[in-house]
């Protein structure tokens, strides 16, 4: 499929996937609270609804700072479609999360002040993570291009079983789910009453709940990216995932800023930087049975401590 | 568009009520009535809300608290009164720090009666709210 | 730093009923929290003069939904006792567990509302699931769900027939079963214990200086239980107060649990001592004189201070409340404590704004 | 340890049919003995305004001499002392809960 038809398709798919997927996510977690829940095409009455209503908000500008938050998300997301860079979209992403924490902090409510800088706390706890899992990523496939990852021959998951642990920690913290819901929860009762989106109404909170579809959708297909050997392995691991967070987030009650920032980085110190650890080092061992593509310098110089605990990784 | 009827959102008040109305809200909420298959999500933020529940005869120093919330509320907007004190005054109309019910404050669309109004009357009262909110959609645009 | 004042609304999705609270807080800490109330009073007991004493139970009632039996129950027991009425033994005991039935549904309604609060909306759902079983014992018995009105001077309005006692003992075995399960995951889940561990500690002479109540006192290891003093039927049924020592958010939570297991059992033992007979008394002329009656709701010891002139209405009707006695607790705890755990304090003491402002 | 515990509860619940009560559609399950509106039967009433005179909320409106008998709905509290206090036992508590209203009427019989 050429690039342009990739980005048409996720610009008019990613809205209806995200918005059943988020349908599906009120369901299910009602389902496990032993209620009956809200019937699948909830999210898309709430954001027709909210279109319609009147906007009242603190200063104009936040309209803005919503719809370039709501614009970049899809920017992100067409960039990871269309199989281009992967540092780019990482980056991408996170002046999405900047837009929509500059729209709180300009409604300067005391309760979407604090939930504005929860949000900077939170993007301060997923950073590391995210940036290890691209270095990974390039560690396994020599290149940050996207499609190049998608189209290598080993299963991503296999080489990168820890990066892939700290990734789904950070889903966590990226969907908003329980154990880490501090900056906003949509509809549980929140000490800081709705956070960050204490202060939008309407038309800007139905782009909110729009650019959380298109990340949700977004996301999903990164962790598709490390199955993407086996399409069909990735698409089902990828709606696992989407269970498994569910099912975290009726399982926890929400913890302190404080737990989250550090249990954020102690997870991508002992997953990520383990996992890259052993693979630079079965890297520096003399093996020639993997003939290296296009060799461009190794980012990282392979520091070899000698006390690093080896993980049993099986060379395919 | 019949989208409002099908996703409204309500933010709850207790107005110098003795919350027995408030815990039947609430309980409106859980499984066993679970308005939630109804759309309904109790936001507690009122420029999110659609239908306002105020439950109590509305005292002296809440009376600006309720104006102020329905004031936030973006339009169109509705207001059920919930339980007999809500409506009328109730058993504490002859307070000497009550002030009626809450059409004495703000304009009420729906009475939902009881004392301790049940969670099913209240489902009667939001559903009936819905109509309210669909003539002022209408009305509006 | 710079300090922002963070106003803990009246109106706040974490609280059912309206409090105040300015919160002067520097980056997350809260330095000091400056409470306003006032948001519920109605001026009821005002009421007292121009409603007949009769009637006034109805109004005795309502001052709180959640506990309104046992305000109901207290009414009539200082009524009782100042025109010296005996009630019929069959009337106590079905006031004992009616009383014990309103303490378990306000015990699961705090247990939801503690998990909303640290962001666990599914033991949140699930404890309400519970007590909506409770409910429908109560309406079964009473007629109502939260306001019974089953309570009048000189007995109760309604009787339990055998059919109804043993159906009610049966539901309230899967009601237990649900408990326990409830109770387990509440005190092991070890995301709850990091929320409520060490989190507004109250030492054994602070609770007691501060003039705690109820499971905020036996939190702290205070063994104080009003039903020792053997109102109603407590006489024959022994009641050993639960406490726990460390004195913390955990500790008064985990009173609290196992003070559901404990009502159970007190249904169950007056079940079955619950003698035959007369279920009220004819009640003639008015009362004249003044009494404290003294009795253990579900947030802690009441105290009403009845007084009348002989005429049909009273002449001075006082209550007080147990969160009215908890509230300074609240505040001490509340200094220096996180923003993040101010739903948490404010929820430990269970407070039930209605009856504290009357 | 306790997760698995609330894991277990939360996938047996997602796995078995919801208590949920489809309640607007489907009719609310009704426990005998529950209180609920006020009943009149106008033929037995002697129009004595006893009941007017005790209703705590002041919801009866009772007039001897055109022999007029109403309620205000809004106000009534559902106790049920009208019902033991009437001699002629013309008043009955039902079970139902009363529709809403969107204005405050008054039934006169």
């Amino acid at each position: 499929m050429s690039i342009w038809l990739r980005i048409i398709v996720y610009l008019v798919a990613g809205p209806i996937v995200g918005g059943l997927l988020a349908g599906w996510d009120r369901r299910i977690s009602a389902r496990m609270q032993s209620r009956l829940g809200p019937p699948v095409f909830q999210p898309f009455y709430d954001v027709l609804k909210l279109w319609q209503k009147e906007n009242i908000v603190v200063r104009r500008s936040q309209n803005y700072y919503i719809l370039f938050f709501l614009l970049l998300v899809i920017f992100t997301g067409a960039l990871f479609f269309a199989g281009l860079d992967l540092l780019l979209v990482i980056f991408a992403l996170t002046l999405a999360a900047i837009f929509f924490v500059l729209g709180a902090f300009k409604a300067s409510s005391p309760y979407s002040f604090i939930g504005a800088q929860r949000e900077l706390i939170q993007m301060m706890a997923y950073e590391p993570m995210i940036l290890l899992t691209a270095i990974g990523m390039y560690m396994t496939t020599k290149s940050f291009n996207i499609q190049d990852i998608a189209s290598h021959p080993t299963l991503l998951v296999l080489v990168l079983p820890g990066i892939f642990l700290g990734f789904l920690y950070t889903l966590e913290i990226k969907f908003r789910k329980s154990p880490f819901d501090l900056s906003c929860s949509h509809h549980a009762h929140q000490e800081l009453v709705q956070g960050i989106t204490t202060e939008f109404s309407g038309r800007t909170l139905a782009m909110i709940e729009i650019a959380h579809w298109y990340e949700t959708v977004f996301l999903l297909g990164w962790v598709y990216l490390f199955f993407a050997s086996v399409p069909a392995l990735g698409v089902a691991v990828s709606l696992m995932a989407f269970l498994l967070i569910i099912l975290v987030d009726n399982v926890f009650a929400r913890l302190k800023w404080q737990t989250a920032l550090r249990s954020a980085w102690a997870v991508a110190a002992v997953f990520g930087f383990g996992n890259i650890l052993v693979l630079s080092l079965l890297r520096t061992t003399p093996s020639t049975s993997q003939p290296a593509v296009n060799v461009a310098p190794l980012a990282i110089n392979a520091v070899a401590p000698a006390t690093s605990a080896v993980e049993p990784v099986q060379k395919n | 568009m019949s989208s409002f009827s099908k996703s409204p959102w309500i933010i709850h008040y207790d107005a110098s009520s003795c919350n027995g109305c408030d815990i039947e809200t609430l309980a409106c909420l859980t499984p066993l009535f679970d308005v939630e298959r109804l759309g309904v999500v109790n936001t507690g933020n009122p420029k999110h809300a659609d239908i306002f529940l105020v439950t109590g005869a509305v005292n002296e120093q809440s009376n600006p608290v309720i104006r102020n919330i329905y004031e936030q509320m973006p339009e169109p907007k509705v207001v059920v009164a919930v339980g007999a004190c809500a409506s009328t005054g109730g058993i504490f109309k002859d307070c000497y720090n009550v002030s009626g019910g809450v059409d004495s404050v703000i304009p009420v669309d729906v009475y939902v009666p009881g004392c301790a109004a049940r969670p099913e009357a209240i489902i009667d009262g939001v559903v009936q709210a819905l109509a309210a909110l669909e003539k002022k959609q209408k009305a509006r645009s | 730093m710079a300090r922002t004042v963070i106003p803990f609304g009246p109106q706040h999705p974490v609280l059912p009923e309206p409090i105040h609270l300015d919160l002067v807080v520097e980056d997350e800490r809260v330095l000091e929290a400056r409470p306003s109330i006032g948001f519920i009073h109605r001026g009821l007991e005002k009421l007292v003069e121009k409603k007949d004493y009769i009637e006034f139970t109805y109004i005795a009632e309502r001052i709180c939904g959640i506990c309104s039996f046992i305000h109901g129950q207290t009414y009539c027991q200082a009524i009782e006792a100042i025109m010296n009425i005996a009630v019929p033994p069959r009337a106590l005991y079905l006031r004992t567990v009616w009383g014990e039935l309103s303490r378990i549904h306000s015990h699961l309604l705090w247990l939801g509302l503690m998990a909303d609060a640290v962001g666990f909306e599914s033991l949140f759902m699930h404890s309400w699931r519970v007590r909506e079983q409770v409910l429908d014992i109560i309406e079964a018995t009473t007629g109502g769900r939260v306001i019974f009105g089953s309570c009048k001077i000189g007995g109760v309005r309604r009787d339990i027939d055998a059919a109804g006692i043993s159906d009610m003992l049966r539901k309230l075995e899967t009601i237990e079963q649900e408990i326990r399960r409830i109770t387990k995951v509440f005190i092991n889940d070890s995301s709850i214990k990091s929320r409520l561990c060490g989190v507004g500690v109250l030492s054994r002479e602070e609770a007691y200086d501060l003039g705690c109540v109820g499971p905020t006192l036996r939190g702290s290891g205070v063994a104080q239980d009003m039903r020792q003093l053997g109102y109603a039927a407590f006489a024959d049924l022994q009641v050993e107060p639960i406490t726990r020592t460390e004195g913390d958010s955990y500790s008064r939570c985990a009173v609290r649990c196992d003070e559901l297991l404990q009502s159970i059992d007190l249904i169950r033992k007056a079940m079955s001592k619950i003698p035959a007979g007369e279920i009220e008394i004819k009640v003639t002329g008015n009362p004249s004189g003044e009494v404290t009656m003294r009795t253990e709701q579900p947030r802690g010891e009441v105290v009403y201070c009845v007084k009348a002139n002989g005429t049909r209405n009273l002449q001075r009707f006082r209550v007080r409340t147990p969160t009215f006695a908890n509230l300074p607790a609240v505040l001490k705890v509340l200094q220096g404590c996180e923003l993040a755990d101010v739903p948490v304090l404010v929820l430990t003491i269970d407070p039930c704004i209605s009856c504290t402002e009357r | 340890m306790a997760y698995f515990e609330m894991c277990r509860l939360a996938l047996k619940w997602a796995l078995t049919k919801p208590p949920t009560s489809r309640y607007p559609f489907q009719p609310r399950k009704v426990i005998p003995g529950s209180r609920g509106q006020l009943v009149f039967t106008k033929d037995n009433c002697v129009y004595c305004t006893v009941c007017a005179k005790k209703c705590p909320t002041g919801a009866l409106l009772v007039n001897r001499a055109e022999k007029k008998w109403a309620i205000d709905r809004l106000r009534c509290i559902s106790c049920g002392y009208c019902v033991d206090l009437c001699p002629k036992d013309s008043l009955a508590l039902s079970t139902s809960h009363g529709n809403a209203a969107t204005s405050r009427t008054q039934e006169f019989h």
